[in-house]
């Protein structure tokens, strides 16, 4: 289970704009460690973002997104009381969902 | 937790480039990558972990932190960072916010902070440490604060004062001192604008923004570790944490920036 | 896991409508969400291209930002916005880096064919924004030059 | 330690004699009381054990570091203010007499030993590996050759070095004596002591010279002459 994920998600003029900030290392696989071993890749694979129980956004990641990745995307709608549930996998089976309340 | 607008992220975004053109950094050329972070700073992760670290009972004696006096009472976190390095008469010392946790997590806590002060600050790809946690949730509490770095006591003049001669102290087979590249304005290093840390603008530049997510680890960095890593390009051995040379210079640069407003965690290359 | 799932069949549905016109496209092959394995794994643009399922076309009207110069190629911003009208799909390429597909953004109806994101760019060179809009593929190019910043040790 | 190191030393027993003789009579790494103690004793000695226990030797960073020649000493003193005119003249004094010249009477190496030596960081910090050549990291202070950009304002630029100044012996030795050791021409420069100190060997200041002076060397061309070099 990974750490939580920071979500903010601001309605105005009938439009919900939702930034994401996941902790997660990212690891292409060709970084080296200090004893000079490869560190395996690790990195999400996957991210998708839901408004209720709507699909809003999703994602297909490689290894070049950047460690601890940052996300911004928006859609039309939202109320207050709206849950934006953001959820992740990554390539070692890991995953994470987070959700945020609308004000 | 504060829900930011989004017109505060643009009007963040407005004075971040004010700012960097007040500074007399116009032609940075770094300006419009910095711009584009916005205030999506990584290292709001990291103080969520210091949050739970600070509110969790642990060691020996299964208190939490709450109980730990940074300066302005058992407990409170708001503003401490800002008013640190600072006398602390039960530990008959100075210390910065990084050798107080520690001396809490001692003290308070009963832990054994041995390992953690030998290797306060996390491996590249490795989790932060308790430390580093603390420090970006401790520093986040004083944003937008006047940061307020006493020289009461005699013991905080004379940290200032030590600050002072190390901050010029050239040695080393290189001869560098942290005044090498960081005595003058306007200059830079390869790309790196480099601020003047012996004179209030950049002194308030530099401590208002750490501790920092650094882009190029991937994590967040303390001041003492800003500190401890100048001296390691100085070609110096190896900065002890908490040392009187450490916290010296930590005083020095916060009481220059007194008067700014803290605005860290920062965001740095 | 059972609201993962309920999220991606209505995804899934949401994108047949357009599978008739891109067979090719793993996306749209099949009822349950398939990763484009090959298009993540191609080296260089051309082998990319072709596994995203051909050579887009230069296009103004996708909004392209990404900064002139990096501080840091570990972490470069990247915005696109699309105004190409039928947008389902953005996808960001880094040129130079081992595998040039770096994120692949889906957006259902109702969502702003618009993201924000950090990618790492391994040395100096072109980044892409790929749109795909009614089958076919779109392109933006920009370049952002990566140095190096500190002291070098 | 060098042979110009060792002078230099010498030169500050007997300016500072006083004072020498008290640090070198404090055990490194006091800590706390006995701290206190000496600053009771002697100011200077309290100021030296807060050093000494400030710092750990790590890697080839050894606590021996820490030890000022009188050089270094003065212009920590001295930073950001002019130095007096007549100690001024005995630093230079001191870094004139210590400067060695190619003891084959050859300024030049290879241009691109030079430029991989002004383009890296690397070398004598704790981490790095005391195996490996030392770079000189002069981009991150001097403008050199048009390709690269990322240039430090530190130092002057030195964009067509070469050219703008032929390879006259007087240059030749001038720049020679510049990399050696700054302090000959400017009396608490923040130039690092290339050849004084060790950090570069006489080959790598010879490939560095050659990157400096070569016609061929990026350093003398312009940007474009070298496109369209590489085009042909």
């Amino acid at each position: 289970m990974g750490n939580p994920m920071r979500i903010r998600a601001v309605t105005a003029d009938g439009n919900t704009t939702v930034k994401v900030l996941m902790s997660h290392p990212m690891e292409t696989g060709l970084r080296k460690d200090s004893e000079g071993n490869l560190v395996p890749a690790h990195h999400i694979t996957t991210v998708t973002a839901t408004h209720n129980d709507k699909t809003v956004l999703t994602a297909e990641w490689g290894a070049a997104v950047s460690q601890n990745p940052f996300l911004e995307f928006s859609f039309a709608g939202g109320a207050p009381g709206d849950k934006v549930s953001v959820h992740w996998v990554d390539n070692q089976g890991d995953s994470r969902t987070d959700e945020t309340v609308l004000k | 937790m504060t829900m930011k607008t989004l017109s505060g992220t643009l009007l963040a975004t407005a004075l971040a480039m004010a700012a960097s053109s007040a500074t007399g950094a116009e032609d940075d050329i770094f300006a419009q990558y910095r711009a584009m972070f916005g205030d999506d700073n990584p290292a709001e992760l990291t103080e969520f972990q210091g949050e739970d670290l600070w509110n969790e009972v642990r060691g020996p004696k299964q208190v939490s932190l709450e109980q730990c006096d940074l300066g302005l009472g058992a407990g409170v976190v708001e503003g401490a960072y800002a008013q640190l390095p600072r006398w602390f008469e039960d530990a008959g010392k100075v210390m910065d916010l990084e050798t107080r946790l520690l001396y809490c997590m001692e003290t308070v806590q009963g832990m054994d902070v041995t390992e953690l002060r030998q290797h306060p600050f996390s491996e590249q790809g490795q989790p932060q440490t308790d430390l580093e946690a603390l420090s970006a949730y401790i520093a986040a509490q004083s944003k937008g604060m006047p940061i307020a770095v006493p020289q009461d006591h005699p013991a905080e003049r004379a940290a200032f004062e030590m600050g002072r001669e190390q901050f010029n102290f050239r040695a080393g087979p290189h001869d560098f001192s942290c005044a090498t590249c960081h005595g003058q304005s306007g200059k830079r290093i390869r790309l790196q604008s480099l601020l003047q840390l012996n004179e209030p603008e950049g002194a308030k530049a530099s401590f208002s923004a750490w501790p920092a997510y650094r882009i190029a680890q991937g994590a967040v960095r303390t001041y003492e570790w800003r500190m401890a890593d100048c001296a390691r390009q100085q070609r110096l051995p190896g900065l002890v944490h908490g040392s009187p040379a450490a916290i010296g210079l930590i005083t020095y640069l916060g009481v220059l920036a007194n008067g700014a407003e803290m605005d860290a965690p920062g965001l740095k290359r | 896991m059972n609201m993962h799932r309920r999220s991606f069949l209505t995804l899934s549905a949401s994108v047949l409508a357009v599978a008739a016109t891109a067979t090719m496209w793993p996306l749209r092959a099949m009822a349950e969400w398939v990763r484009p394995k090959a298009a993540f794994e191609a080296k260089g643009m051309d082998d990319t291209f072709a596994a995203m399922g051909g050579t887009p076309e230069a296009s103004t009207d996708i909004d392209f930002m990404t900064p002139e110069i990096a501080e840091n190629g570990a972490v470069v911003p990247v915005t696109v916005t699309s105004k190409i009208p039928g947008t389902t799909e953005i996808s960001i390429l880094v040129e130079k880096n081992p595998n040039p597909l770096a994120a692949i953004f889906v957006f259902p109806e109702g969502t702003d064919p618009s993201v924000k994101t950090r990618v790492k760019v391994a040395q100096t060179c072109n980044l892409y924004a790929v749109v795909r809009a009614n089958g076919k593929l779109y392109s933006a190019t920009r370049e952002t030059k990566v140095t190096l910043g500190g002291c070098g040790g | 330690m060098s042979l110009n190191q060792t002078i230099i030393r010498g030169a500050l027993l007997g300016v500072l004699a006083a004072t020498l003789a008290s640090c070198a009579s404090t055990p490194e790494g006091q800590t706390g009381t006995a701290q206190a103690e000496a600053a009771k004793v002697d100011p200077a000695a309290a100021k030296k054990a807060a050093l000494m226990s400030s710092f750990e030797t790590s890697g080839q960073a050894g606590m021996d570091r820490l030890e000022q020649d009188h050089m270094q000493r003065f212009c920590s003193e001295y930073e950001g203010r002019p130095v007096p005119a007549e100690d001024a003249k005995k630093i230079a004094a001191d870094a004139t007499a210590g400067v060695r010249f190619p003891e084959d009477g050859d300024f030049f190496g290879d241009w691109h030993n030079g430029e991989w030596i002004a383009k890296t960081g690397k070398g004598m910090q704790s981490n790095d590996d005391p195996s490996e050549p030392n770079g000189g990291n002069c981009y991150a202070c001097h403008q050199m050759a048009d390709e690269e950009i990322a240039y430090g304002t530190l130092g002057p630029p030195l964009r067509h070095y070469g050219k703008l100044r032929g390879t006259s012996e007087a240059i030749l030795r001038y720049t020679w004596t510049r990399l050696w050791n700054s302090h000959v021409y400017n009396t608490c420069s923040h130039m690092p002591r290339f050849g004084a100190s060790g950090i570069l060997t006489e080959q790598q200041l010879k490939d560095v010279m050659a990157y400096l002076f070569d016609p061929a060397s990026p350093v003398n061309q312009t940007l474009e002459t070298a496109a369209m070099e590489q085009a042909q």
